[in-house]
């Protein structure tokens, strides 16, 4: 079975065999963030095209079409366009923090990425609290938005940003209910823990209702967090033309763009790890045969294929839903969603006391 | 209503008011300083019931200003044009626009297209024209060398 | 023009929508005074697109004069050029002949499906759903072949000329049209079950804008507005024109007066105009499609208004003449600068989320407001 | 010197300038984001330490919480984007006055203390632990204060209730 495992180890084998600890260490530092950019990189441009090939398809279009073939290669043409725009700096904003904030909120993103496996023992940092890290530091690209929003010295801006506040706090505490719903199951926190335990099959499957209930109010949850229509208050392009990130341009858009992407794909991956097995083969408690052809699939392209189909999803609400008001949006989470994820969090507890998961 | 009966509601109203029959509906000239009290009335009558403006304009026929407003009934769909003539150097009329809503935009538009300036309007500013624009765009003497298009 | 950016006395925000705002759909500047989200104060500012046709036309012939008022609602510019058309017949005594009518009519209700096809689309987009946009664009875009095959144009057509219409329709225009009424008939099931059943979109629009009978009348509130309120403001019923007295048609009356109700009315406006097109269509009389009129128009000294019904509401065209070739004095009276007026009415205590929607449902466009 | 040493420096520098800027600044905003800062920097610190947990609730409760809590209020409430008057020279001096001395108490605090050398065994307690102690009854259990801080929030929370009750009907 081809695994990424053999890689990894073979280059800390290598590194250690030829640096000091403290160089080859650093030298890993090195690896780690140029990948981690790397597949910043990848995903940003990848993620783009795929929105915009999705919602061609929604909307009976053909999209990007002209640069490359099927136009894989326009969102980078957009991104030398972007990067050749000049930067411009409004003159009333708070000029250090407006220029602050798209950093903020790219470090933040890939702070996120830290925890989360791609592929069987392929993971930068196996920390043990992984999915409360998770948790704990998105919560901190709130700030990045607020900080835009505000020091850009702009009415709309500072709407959205005050939305895009109220609503990301709010959407944190049924995100982060229906991901202890889980960890009630699992007893761990740790992603590869997570992951192990769904060797016989995923918690979506394993754990009956209360898991597809609090799957779902995941995906709502991680829309919103994210800002994505329908919940895409924070910028809601009709009504404070673009919310938070009106005034910037070029260069320091293009990474509040990319890290809108980015979030997509690590609530996802987040969801993928959860609640479907994150790299872990499909499959069934006894038979063996099909397990073992499952096992072919490499642990990569499960974890991919799994956190793309719900980015799909996620991509999918967008081009069909028109976009909720600010105070629906608020009703939904506090007088439904949460109430909702409290008793479901009980019900999971009953369920994994009395064991009746498989 | 036939335009006999509105005639006769109307010289009830007001007596001094004079007719036009030539055009399609009934014209009514009304004087300035009965306007607002007139149409006041004509509003609230039961019979006349003009509960609906659907036009307000103005025309300058270069000696003086005719105010125009058309006015309809929603119930029973019969239609008065009322006509007040102004002073051209000074023209100045009582507002309508809380008897019909619709006059605040209109009036505003007429303020500042003809310089009419309506009485007690409640926000007489200039709508359409940049504000340190001088001069009535639709009188008959306003020329624009610049801007205007003349064939 | 700029000094209301800021706060109020009372630390009320003021934020100026437009003059370029994805909302307006045209430069329209509008000043919100608001309370946190509550808006509590509209107040429009107008004349970014201000040509002034009215004074423009007075130095026009009554031939050419139609031309330029495609250019006021461009969505309904058939029906613009329809008003002056039947002004100018009503002041010279014209006798339209009937295959004229008949084509005529045709080419109104077909402008007014693709300028409710816009309104839907536009609105949907308005409250951020992107698809709308894109189906209601591929049923346009039939109407639009249509108009450019017969009329040469797509948007401003001027296909009204005094005394009927400039040229015979098209060979292909009784198959095409009959080929997108059927075809319609499908997609409009179609845009419910993606818009109109939406959850969401329910509950932006119910119980949002409330406009009461009474202040539609006295706004001067007309077309899909007003009916959407329980006044009957139908021009077609009301003082029918051409050959509206001739055909069957519904007008669409509702009492909700909310945004949904608005939203049902144009699209129960849009099956209405498919019938009465299936009634025309296949009926065009033979004849002449232009009666004989002068070279030069001159229409006798008086004055002479027409009414007719737009996708927006009531367009009254008054025309003052002294007996020459050019009108003395028109004024065009546009649907939507009433219903602008009304904007304020309607919006306030509502948040920025639901001014969106309002202004979606009252169907603006701008050049008919700023003319 | 080695990196673990080097890095405890960086944060620690990093800490302390935040720390300033957020009671140097004169725009009450940039404060805000400074003590932010400096507070994701004590969360730095934790996980340098490898108290992952104590990090993840620093930053959960602290960051994602309070300041989030302090910038709205300074949203709603004062003029953000304007810069303060400057402070009177008195109260000046007696801040740094109170600077300095608090300065000497930590340092004398710290050079008494004289750290001893713990084993250098990494410090990994796992998170069921903590679960377990925060709602044991024994000698060492949490559960009393644990409630107590429950209750506490539980009336902070009503409190917020009412006083937004409160407000409703002028808004509509």
């Amino acid at each position: 079975m081809f695994s990424l495992e053999g890689l990894t180890n073979f280059i800390h084998e290598w590194l250690n065999g030829h640096l000091p600890a403290t160089f080859a260490l650093l030298a890993e530092f090195v690896l780690v963030g140029v990948a981690a950019i790397g597949l910043f990189a990848v995903l940003g441009l990848g993620l783009v095209w795929m929105e915009r090939k999705v919602a061609a398809v929604i909307q009976i279009r053909l999209g990007p079409n002209r640069i490359g073939p099927k136009g894989i290669f326009q969102t980078s043409a957009d991104t030398v366009k972007l990067i050749m725009k000049e930067s411009l700096t409004p003159a009333n904003a708070d000029k250090f923090l407006f220029n602050l904030a798209p950093f903020v909120v790219i470090i933040v993103a890939m702070l996120i990425l830290v925890p989360i496996a791609f592929a069987k023992a392929f993971q930068i940092w196996d920390i043990n609290i992984g999915v409360l890290y998770v948790t704990a530091v998105s919560s901190l690209s709130v700030i990045g938005i607020l900080m835009a929003g505000w020091s850009s010295g702009n009415k709309y801006s500072l709407l959205g940003a005050m939305r895009s506040g109220a609503q990301i706090v709010s959407y944190e505490l049924s995100a982060g209910l229906s991901i202890i719903t889980i960890i009630v199951l699992t007893g761990s926190l740790k992603i590869s823990d997570i992951v192990a335990s769904q060797e016989n099959g995923w918690w979506i499957f394993k754990a009956h209702i209360p898991a597809i209930i609090a799957f779902v109010i995941f995906i709502i949850a991680a829309t919103a967090e994210t800002n994505r229509a329908p919940f895409d208050l924070a910028e809601a392009e009709s009504e404070l033309t673009a919310g938070f990130h009106t005034e910037y341009g070029g260069m320091k858009f293009a990474l509040f763009f990319l890290s809108e992407y980015i979030n997509i794909f690590i609530v996802c991956a987040i969801g993928a790890t959860l609640f479907l097995g994150g790299w872990m083969p499909f499959h069934v408690g006894h038979w063996a045969a099909f397990n073992h052809i499952m096992d072919y699939i490499p642990s990569s392209i499960w974890f991919f294929g799994k956190t793309i189909f719900l980015i799909f999803v996620i991509m999918w609400f967008r081009w069909t839903f028109p976009r909720l008001r600010v105070d629906q949006l608020l009703n939904l989470e506090w007088k439904y969603l949460l109430p909702i994820s409290m008793f479901n969090v009980l019900l999971m507890t009953l369920v994994a006391i009395m064991g009746w998961h498989f | 209503m036939t335009n006999e009966e509105i005639k006769i509601k109307i010289t009830e109203i007001l007596p001094a008011a004079t007719f036009d029959e030539t055009g399609e509906w009934l014209n009514v000239f009304v004087e300035a300083s009965a306007f607002r009290s007139f149409m006041e009335q004509i509003r609230s009558d039961k019979d006349l019931d003009l509960d609906y403006m659907f036009c307000l304009t103005c025309v300058d026929w270069k000696t003086h200003l005719t105010m125009v407003y058309h006015l309809s009934s929603t119930n029973t769909r019969h239609c008065v044009v009322v006509k007040v003539k102004l002073d051209r150097d000074k023209p100045e009329i009582e507002t309508v626009c809380d008897i019909w809503r619709t006059a605040e935009l209109h009036e505003r538009e007429v303020f500042e297209m003809f310089g009419v300036n309506f009485l007690h309007h409640p926000d007489l500013r200039l709508l359409i024209l940049p504000d340190d624009f001088i001069g009535y765009p639709l009188r008959k003497d306003f020329e624009d060398p610049i801007n205007m298009i003349k064939l | 023009m700029f000094e209301e950016i800021g706060t109020t006395a009372e630390g009320d925000l003021l934020i100026n929508v437009g003059p370029q705002h994805p909302a307006t759909h045209g430069v329209l500047h509008l000043v919100l005074t608001l309370n946190g989200e509550i808006i509590k104060k509209v107040e429009p500012h107008l004349g970014y697109i201000h040509r002034s046709i009215e004074k423009m036309c007075e130095s026009l012939s009554y031939r050419q004069f139609i031309y330029v008022t495609s250019r006021m609602d461009y969505l309904s510019a058939h029906i613009n050029n329809h008003a002056c058309a039947l002004v100018v017949e009503k002041g010279l005594q014209v006798e339209v002949p009937l295959r004229a009518q008949y084509i005529r009519v045709i080419m109104d209700e077909l402008t007014r499906i693709a300028s409710h096809e816009l309104w839907w689309s536009a609105m949907s987009m308005d409250l951020g759903a992107f698809t709308p946009y894109f189906l209601a664009f591929r049923e346009r875009e039939k109407i639009n072949e249509i108009m450019e095959e017969t009329c040469g144009a797509r948007l401003t057509m001027n296909y009204m000329v005094p005394g009927g219409v400039m040229a015979e329709p098209h060979p292909d225009f009784q198959k095409k049209v009959k080929a997108f009424v059927a075809d319609f008939k499908k997609t409009l099931h179609e845009y419910d079950e993606l818009i109109t059943g939406n959850i969401i979109f329910q509950n932006r629009m119910k119980g949002v804008g409330y406009l009461s009978p009474e202040d539609a009348i006295s706004y001067g509130c007309t077309g899909p507005v007003a009916r959407a309120s329980g006044v009957k403001s139908d021009i077609r019923k009301i003082a029918p024109y051409d050959v509206y007295d001739k055909v069957e048609f519904d007008e669409i009356i509702e009492t909700g007066g909310d945004c949904f109700t608005r939203y049902q009315v144009r699209i129960k406006e849009m099956s209405q105009s498919i019938r009465i097109i299936e009634q025309l269509i296949d009926n065009i009389p033979d004849g002449d499609f232009q009666a004989k009129t002068k070279a030069v128009l001159k229409l006798p000294k008086g004055e002479f208004y027409q009414r007719v019904e737009t996708a927006r509401g009531e367009l009254g065209v008054y025309i003052v003449s002294e007996g020459a070739a050019q009108p003395y004095r028109i004024k065009f009276r546009s649907p939507g600068f009433s219903n602008l007026s009304a904007l304020d009415h309607m919006v306030r205590g509502y948040k920025i989320g639901d001014f969106i929607a309002i202004m979606g449902t009252l169907d603006l466009v701008i050049p008919d407001i700023d003319r | 010197m080695n990196a673990s040493v080097i890095i405890f420096y960086c944060i620690a520098a990093f800490i302390l300038l935040t720390g300033i800027v957020a009671v140097s600044s004169r725009k009450i905003f940039r404060s805000a984001i400074a003590l932010l800062f400096s507070l994701t920097g004590i969360a730095g610190l934790y996980f340098w330490m490898d108290v992952n947990f104590i990090a993840a609730v620093q930053i959960i409760v602290y960051v994602g919480g309070i300041v989030v809590l302090i910038i709205f209020s300074i949203f709603l409430t004062q003029k953000s984007g304007e810069e303060m008057p400057k402070p009177p020279t008195t109260r000046v001096v007696f801040s740094w006055l109170a600077v300095l001395a608090g300065l000497g108490l930590i340092y004398r605090l710290i050079s008494e203390y004289g750290f001893n050398k713990i084993s250098s065994q990494p410090f990994n307690v796992e998170v069921s632990e903590i679960g377990n102690q925060m709602l044991s009854t024994t000698e060492h259990g949490y559960v009393l204060p644990f409630e107590a801080v429950s209750m506490l929030l539980l009336a902070a929370m009503i409190g917020c209730i009412v006083i937004a009750l409160k407000s409703k009907p002028e808004t509509k």
